[in-house]
C-alpha cells in the first residue's frame, strides 16, 4: 500500500475554453460521454492505491462540489484519508481567491500537516491520462530522488492541442542518469522534446519546506520561482519520469472537440478504458433506446439515450434525445441534449441540456466547431 | 434508540429452479434484467423511493452474490448507521442450527432482527417480481382501515389463477377467503407475495405457527388462514400498475422485450420513481460503421459491430461483425462473435459464442444458455434447449 | 413519513459571542461536552423524519462544513436528499455573502427547485432544543394553516440569556383558533408573551413565492418585509405552535455559560436526552479515565478526558487533561484542554486546545466568566 | 475490476463456551471489551489501519448481532463499493448446504468470495484476541521472503504453552516443525492464529484439504503440517507488544483492567492506531455531588451517583447513591441500586443488581452475572459463580 498523498490543483477558469467554463473549472468539464475531466486524475490517483487526495479549488467550484459530493463514488468518503476539497475559504481576513498554486499550497499547510503520508503527488487536473502512478514511485524511491517529475515525450498530437499561450508549458532537459538539469517555461520553440506533465512526487515535508520558501521571499510562480532555481542550483536530486500512455491536455475548444473525436478510434478506447476502470458520478440512467429508424455508425453513445434518427462520428452524453429524422455528423452532445425531427447538426458541441427545436440546420466549419452554452434552446 | 415506524422483510430465499440453468450458480433475485438491472433492484428501490429504510434481505441459497451486489446499501441509499439494508442468512444459536423451513420460518428465525427495530408494521416481500408500487400509500391504507394484515392483489387471467394464492373480498375490501393455489378457483384475485403486517400480530401468529410441529410455515399456507379463522382484519389492497412474476424463461424473456415497446409496457425513466442498480463502471457504449442497431436496448460498455434488432444487451455484450442477435437478452460480459446468429435467446453472463454458432430459431421457444459457457464454432442449439459448459461436455464425451 | 424538507439559516457572526465566533459560525459553537449548537437542529429533523436539509451557510463556514462533513452521522449522507451545504459560491457574478435569510434563500432558488418535499421547515441554528416537528406538522396540516410560526411562552429564564439587542426577538399575538394577528420585532417590552422561537412551517413553493415577491419589491428584511405585512394583511392563514420543551438561544457568553451549568442539573439532561438521540461528528475517543487523586462533583464529562484533579460544576468536553493538585469549579473546558498539576480555575471558559501551566490561578467574577480563546497556551 | 493486493478473512465463528453465560446470547467477537469495544473491533481496526480494505467475516454462530454491529462498515472506514467487510455465514447451493466443518473449511467454501477480488495474499485472522499489529509489516515481511504462509508468532510462557500451536524455527525464521496443542512442549513459540497465504497456494492447498475425507479442515491440524511436509516456505513473523486471549472470564477481566494501569499495559490512546468503534448515541457521562470515581474508565451515558474503584464501566451504565462497584466490569446499559456492592465481577449488558445484592467478593474467582439478568434485592452471589435469570428461576423454583 502507498504511503502517498494527492493534492489535484483545479486552475481558475480558462478563458479559451469559451463558454464551456463560463460557470464551471476545467476540471469540471463534461467529457468522453460520462465523465468530467477531473474523472481521469482521481481515478488514476485512486488505482495507484491513494486514499487521501486534496482537491484545491477555485472560483467557480459549484459544480466541482456538486460532481465530487462526498467522494463516495471514488471510495473516497472514508473518515481517516478520503477527499478533501479545499477552497479558499471566506474568512474575516482571506479574500477568497488562490493567486497560485504556491498560494493555495501556503493556505492549506494545516491540511498538509494533518495528513500522515509521507509523499505528495502534486498534479494539474486539465489533462486525460488513465495511468498509475505505482511505477514513478517506485522509481522515485529507488533511485533516492527528492523530486520526480513526470514528462512525455513530446509529439505533433499532444502539442498541437494546446494553444500557444502562455500557459505553463515547460520543457525539461535530462541528463546523465534521468537528472533534470535544464527546464523551459513557455518557450515559443521548445530545445527539448520532453513535456513536463504537471505531475509531481515529493515527500509531504520537503514540498512544504519549498513552498514556506519561496513564498516568504515574495515569489510566488511555481514554475519559474520554486521549480526552475531547485533545478539549476542543484541542491537536489530532480529526476525525470516517463509516461508512456496517452495523455492529452485539454486548453482549447479545438483540443476538446479532437479528444472527444479521438475516442472512436478503437485503440485510444482501448488505451484509455481497457486497463484501469474510471470512476465518475453515478446517475442511475436507464439504457440507451434504440428505435426503429435509428442509424448509427462509428459513435459512442452513452446511457440514458432515446435514438430513432442518424448518428455519425457523434460522442453523446447520458440522456440525449435524437429524433426521427435528425441527423447527426461530427458532433459531442452533452447530457440531456434534445435533438427535434428533422434537425441536421454537423461539427458541433452543445454544452447540457441544449434543445434545438425540428426542421433546424446548424453546421459548423470542420476545425473550429460551434459551441452552444448551456441550457439554451434554439 | 431511534424506532422505526415500518421495516421490510424481503424474501430472496427462493433458488426459482424454473428459471433452469439461469440459477445454477446465483439465486433468482440476483438474476440480471431490463439492460443494467438485476430483479432484486426493484423491491430495494421502491423501498428507498417509498422511505422504507430498513431491510432484511432472507436468503440461504448462494447468499455471496447477493451479499457482495448489495455491498454496503450505498446503491439505493440504504447504507445508514441506523437501519439500512442486512442480507440475513440461517444462523446456529447455542441450541440448534437450522435451515429456514418456510417463509413464514424464514421470518419467525429473525425476530431479533426485527424487534431491535421496534417497529410498528413490517412488510414482507418477496424477490421474484418486477414491478413499481409505493408501500408508503399500501401502509397508509393499512394504518387507516386498522388492519392486522394488509395483502396486495390484482386480479390475474382466469387461466392462470390457479397457480397463485386467490382471495375473496367483500364490498370495503375486507378479506373473506383464502386459498393458495386452489385447482378450481373461485376468484382470480391474486396475492403479490406483498403483505403489512401489524408486528403484534405477526409475531403472536408466528409464534404459534413456530409451535406447531404440523405447520409447513408458510404465509400463504398457514399463516393467513389462521387468521382469518380467528376473524382478524385481513384486507386486500390493490395494484393494477405493471407487475410481472419472471419465474421462468419466457416469463422473463417476455418482461425484457416489454421494456423495447413504445410507449414500453413498463416505463423505468421515471425520475421521481428510479431503480437503482449497481453501475458497472465501465465506459459509453461504441456503435461501429457498418453496425445495425434497432428496437433495441444498449448499455454502457458494449462494443456493437453486427446486427442488433429487438432485443436487450446487458453492459459489456460485444457483437463482432457480421453477428446477428434478434430477439434476445444477451447478459453481461458476453461475446457473439462474427458469423454467429442468435435468436429468441436468454444468453447468460460472461459467454462466448464462437463463430458460425446458430443459437435459437425465429419461432418457438426461448433458447437458454448458461453463464460462462464456451460455445464452440459452428454449435447449433435449438429452439427451447438449455446448454452449458456440462450440457456440451456430456454431448462431446457422448 | 414526511413530505418535508428543511432548511437551516446560519446566521453570520455574532460578536455578542466574542471570541467563540472569531472562527467559527454560531451554529458551529461547541456545547454540552461533545456537541455542537446545530447538532440539536439537525437530530430534531432527522428525528422527524426530515431527510433533505439544506444549511445555508455564511462567511466562516469553514468549521462547520468540517464538522457536517458529509452528513454521514445524522445519516443524511444519502444521494437522493440528504445533506446540502449552501454557502454564498463565488462566480464571475456573486460577491460572496449573503445579505440575509431571504437574499440567501433567493440564491438557492436552483435548490429549493430540485427538492421534492411539498413542505418547507425554515429554521434558525442558533438555539438549543430537541423536539420532534412531527406534532407541529400535523396541526398545519389538519388546521390548514399557509404557515405555522413555532412559539414559546416567554418566561425568565428563557429571556434572560438573550441579549437586549436589536437580534431579531419576535413576539407573536395570538388570536381565535391560534390565528397570528400581530408581530412585535425587538420590542424593548413585550406586549405579548408568546416567543417566537424562528422555525416556520410553510408550503415550498408558497415560501418561494413570498421570498420572490419581497425580493423584488426591493426589500430584504424577513421579519419586518415578509412576516409582519403577510401577518398584518391577513391574507394567508399563518398559525400559530406551541412548544413546551426545553429552550435555550445561545446570544451571549453568560448565555452560553448558564445552558452549559443548567446540564448540570438532572431533570434539564432528561429533557434534552432521555427522548430523542442528538447526533454528532464521531471522534473515536477511548473511555474517560479517572486515576487516584479524582475527586468529582456534579460534573458533565465527555470521553477522552484524563482526570486526577478535582472538578466540581463543570463541563469537560472530549480529551481534556486534569492533572493531579488541579482544581476546577464552574469551568467550561472544551475540546482537548490541558490543565496542569495544581492549577486553579473558576467561573472559566476555554476553547478548543487551551493549555494552562502548573501552579497558575484563574478566577472570574461569578456572572461574567473569563473566556480564552482556541490553541492559547497560559 | 481493480484487483486487491490482500485480502482478509476473519474467523469469526466461535461459540467461545469458555465464556460460559457471556457467549450465551452472543458470538465471541461482539463480546463488549475496554469500556467501548467489542472484541471484533481490534482486528478490523487492524486491517484499516494497515490499509487493507476487504475483509470477509466468516460467522455461523449468532450472525446477527454480528451483522448489526457491523452494519454498513462505515464505523471502520470499510463501506467501500469495491471491497469493504462483509459477513459470510454458510450457504446452501444447488447441490449441497452445509455449516462450516473446521476454520479451513469455512475459508474453503468461501473461495468465490475471495475470487472475486483476485488477491495475490490473503490474511487469515481470528477474532479473540486483543492486540494492535499492522499487518501490512507483516505482509512485507511476505513478500521480502518470498514466503507461501507467514505465521504471526509469540513466545509464551511455558507453563501455558501446550495449549497453543507451537513451532520450532531455524535461525531465519524458517519454520522447520508445527504442533498443534502438544502435551509436552519443545517450543514456546505460539501461533497468533494470525496467518498471511499466497493466494495461489492457499487455493492449492484448501482445495486438496477439502477433498480429504479424513481430514478435520483445520489450519493447525491440517493445513500447516501438509505444507511443512512438502517443504513448502513458511516463516515465523515475530511479535512481541500487547496480546492477549480473552478466551475466558479471567483472561477477559484481567485484560480490562491491564487498561486501569498507569501508564497503561495496552494503550489505546495512540492518534495513529485508532481502535474504531460504533459508539453509542448518548450524551457525556455524569458524576453528581457525593459519588467517589477513582481508579476506572467511564463512558457516554453513565450516570454515577455512588462509588466506582479500579472497574471499566460501558455506555449507559448507573450507578445509584450508595452502590459500590470494585474491581469490575459493567458493560453497557446496567443499573447497579442503591446498596448493591459488586466486587471482582464482570456484569453483562442490561442487566439490574437491586438494592442490597453482594455479589462477587473481594478475593477469589471472578463471578459473572449474564446478559439481561435482574438480580432480586438481596441476592447474594459467590466469588466465581455464574448467574443469570435461568439460574435465578431455577433457585426459586428448587
Amino acid at each position: 500500500m502507498n504511503d502517498v498523498m494527492g493534492i489535484v490543483y483545479t486552475s481558475k477558469d480558462d478563458l479559451t475554453l469559451r463558454e464551456l467554463t463560463s460557470q464551471r473549472a476545467v476540471a469540471a468539464i463534461p467529457v468522453a460521454g460520462r465523465y468530467r475531466i477531473i474523472d481521469f486524475t482521481l481515478s488514476s490517483l485512486v488505482n495507484s492505491n491513494i486514499h487521501n487526495v486534496g482537491i484545491i479549488a477555485q472560483k467557480n467550484y459549484h459544480s466541482l462540489m456538486d460532481h465530487l459530493g462526498s467522494g463516495k463514488d471514488w471510495d473516497l468518503h472514508t473518515r481517516n484519508n478520503g477527499l478533501f476539497i479545499l477552497p479558499p475559504f471566506l474568512t474575516r481576513e482571506n479574500g477568497g481567491e488562490y493567486s497560485g498554486v504556491l498560494d493555495a499550497l501556503k493556505a492549506n499547510f494545516d491540511y498538509l500537516r494533518r495528513s500522515r503520508q509521507e509523499f505528495v503527488i502534486l498534479t494539474n487536473s486539465d489533462y486525460i491520462m488513465n495511468t498509475s502512478f505505482e511505477p514513478m514511485i517506485q522509481q522515485h524511491i529507488k533511485s533516492g530522488a527528492d523530486i520526480t517529475l513526470m514528462y512525455k515525450k513530446a509529439t505533433p498530437e499532444i502539442t498541437e492541442f494546446t494553444s500557444s499561450s502562455k500557459n505553463n508549458h515547460c520543457y525539461l532537459a535530462l541528463g546523465e542518469g534521468g537528472i533534470i538539469n535544464d527546464i523551459e517555461i513557455n518557450p515559443n520553440a521548445a530545445s527539448y522534446d520532453n513535456l513536463y506533465l504537471n505531475v509531481m512526487l515529493v515527500k509531504r515535508t520537503m514540498l512544504m519546506y519549498m513552498v514556506d520558501q519561496v513564498i516568504s521571499h515574495g515569489s510566488h510562480d511555481f514554475y519559474a520561482d520554486m521549480l526552475r532555481p531547485y533545478i539549476k542550483s542543484g541542491a537536489l536530486k530532480i529526476m525525470g519520469y516517463e509516461e508512456k500512455g496517452y495523455y492529452r491536455r485539454i486548453e482549447t475548444i479545438r483540443g476538446y472537440f479532437n479528444f472527444n473525436m479521438d475516442l472512436l478510434k478503437p485503440g485510444v478506447r482501448k488505451e484509455l478504458f481497457g486497463t484501469n476502470p474510471v470512476y465518475t458520478k453515478t446517475r442511475d440512467s436507464v439504457p440507451t433506446i434504440y428505435r426503429a429508424n435509428a442509424k448509427i455508425k462509428n459513435s459512442l453513445i452513452a446511457d440514458g439515450c432515446v435514438i430513432d434518427g442518424e448518428v455519425e462520428n457523434c460522442v453523446l452524453f447520458r440522456g440525449v434525445t435524437v429524433a426521427k429524422g435528425a441527423k447527426l455528423k461530427n458532433c459531442v452532445i452533452m447530457q440531456d441534449g434534445y435533438i427535434e425531427e428533422d434537425v441536421e447538426l454537423e461539427n458541433v458541441i452543445f454544452d447540457k441540456a441544449v434543445t434545438i427545436r425540428s426542421h433546424s440546420r446548424l453546421v459548423g466549419p470542420g476545425q473550429y466547431p460551434i459551441v452552444i452554452g448551456k441550457n439554451i434552446t434554439l | 434508540m431511534k424506532k422505526k415506524k415500518c421495516i421490510a422483510m424481503l424474501l430472496a430465499g427462493g433458488q426459482g429452479s424454473r428459471l433452469g440453468l439461469l440459477t445454477k450458480v446465483m439465486a433468482k433475485p440476483a438474476v440480471p434484467f431490463g439492460g443494467k438491472y438485476r430483479i432484486i433492484d426493484f423491491p430495494l428501490s421502491n423501498c428507498t423511493n417509498s422511505n422504507i429504510d430498513t431491510v432484511g434481505v432472507l436468503t440461504q441459497y448462494r447468499p455471496l452474490e447477493l451479499n457482495s451486489y448489495i455491498g454496503s446499501g450505498q446503491t439505493w441509499d440504504l447504507d445508514l448507521s441506523y437501519g439500512g439494508v442486512y442480507v440475513l442468512p440461517p444462523y446456529a444459536t447455542a441450541d440448534s442450527s437450522e435451515w429456514y423451513k418456510g417463509t413464514a420460518n424464514a421470518i419467525y428465525q429473525n425476530f431479533g432482527f426485527i424487534e431491535q427495530f421496534d417497529p410498528e408494521y413490517v412488510l414482507v416481500l418477496s424477490g421474484d417480481h418486477i414491478y413499481k408500487m409505493d408501500y408508503n400509500r399500501m401502509l397508509n391504507s393499512h394504518i387507516e382501515r386498522n388492519a392486522d394484515v394488509t395483502i396486495a392483489v390484482r386480479p390475474v387471467p382466469w387461466e392462470v389463477a390457479s397457480s397463485f394464492g386467490l382471495m375473496v373480498v367483500d364490498e370495503n375490501d375486507a378479506i373473506t377467503e383464502f386459498v393458495e393455489k386452489p385447482p378450481k378457483p373461485t376468484s382470480n384475485l391474486a396475492s403479490m407475495g406483498v403483505y403489512i403486517f401489524t408486528w403484534k400480530v405477526m409475531k403472536e401468529y408466528l409464534t404459534a405457527d413456530a409451535a406447531d410441529p404440523k405447520s409447513q410455515n408458510d404465509f400463504g399456507k398457514n399463516i393467513i388462514p389462521n387468521l382469518l379463522k380467528d376473524n382478524k382484519a385481513l384486507y386486500a389492497y390493490a395494484f393494477t400498475d405493471y407487475w410481472k412474476d419472471v419465474g421462468t424463461i419466457s416469463s422473463l424473456w417476455e418482461a425484457n422485450m416489454d421494456l423495447l415497446k413504445s410507449p414500453p409496457e413498463f416505463d423505468l425513466t421515471d425520475p421521481r420513481w428510479k431503480i437503482y442498480s449497481r453501475t458497472p463502471v465501465m465506459p459509453p457504449h461504441f456503435i461501429a460503421d457498418g453496425a445495425e442497431v434497432t428496437n433495441s436496448m444498449v448499455t454502457e460498455g458494449c462494443e456493437i459491430d453486427g446486427t442488433v434488432r429487438d432485443s436487450v444487451l446487458f453492459a459489456g455484450v460485444t457483437v463482432e461483425k457480421g453477428a446477428v442477435v434478434e430477439d434476445s437478452v444477451i447478459m453481461p460480459g458476453t461475446t457473439i462473435q462474427s458469423g454467429a446468429v442468435v435468436r429468441r435467446t436468454i444468453v447468460s453472463e460472461n459467454c462466448v459464442i464462437a463463430k458460425g454458432c446458430q443459437v435459437g430459431e425465429a419461432d418457438g421457444e426461448i433458447a437458454l444458455i448458461g453463464q460462462d459457457t464456451m460455445l464452440p464454432e459452428g454449435y447449433v442449439v435449438k429452439a427451447g434447449l438449455q446448454v452449458d459448459t456440462d450440457a456440451i461436455t456430456r454431448k462431446e464425451g457422448a
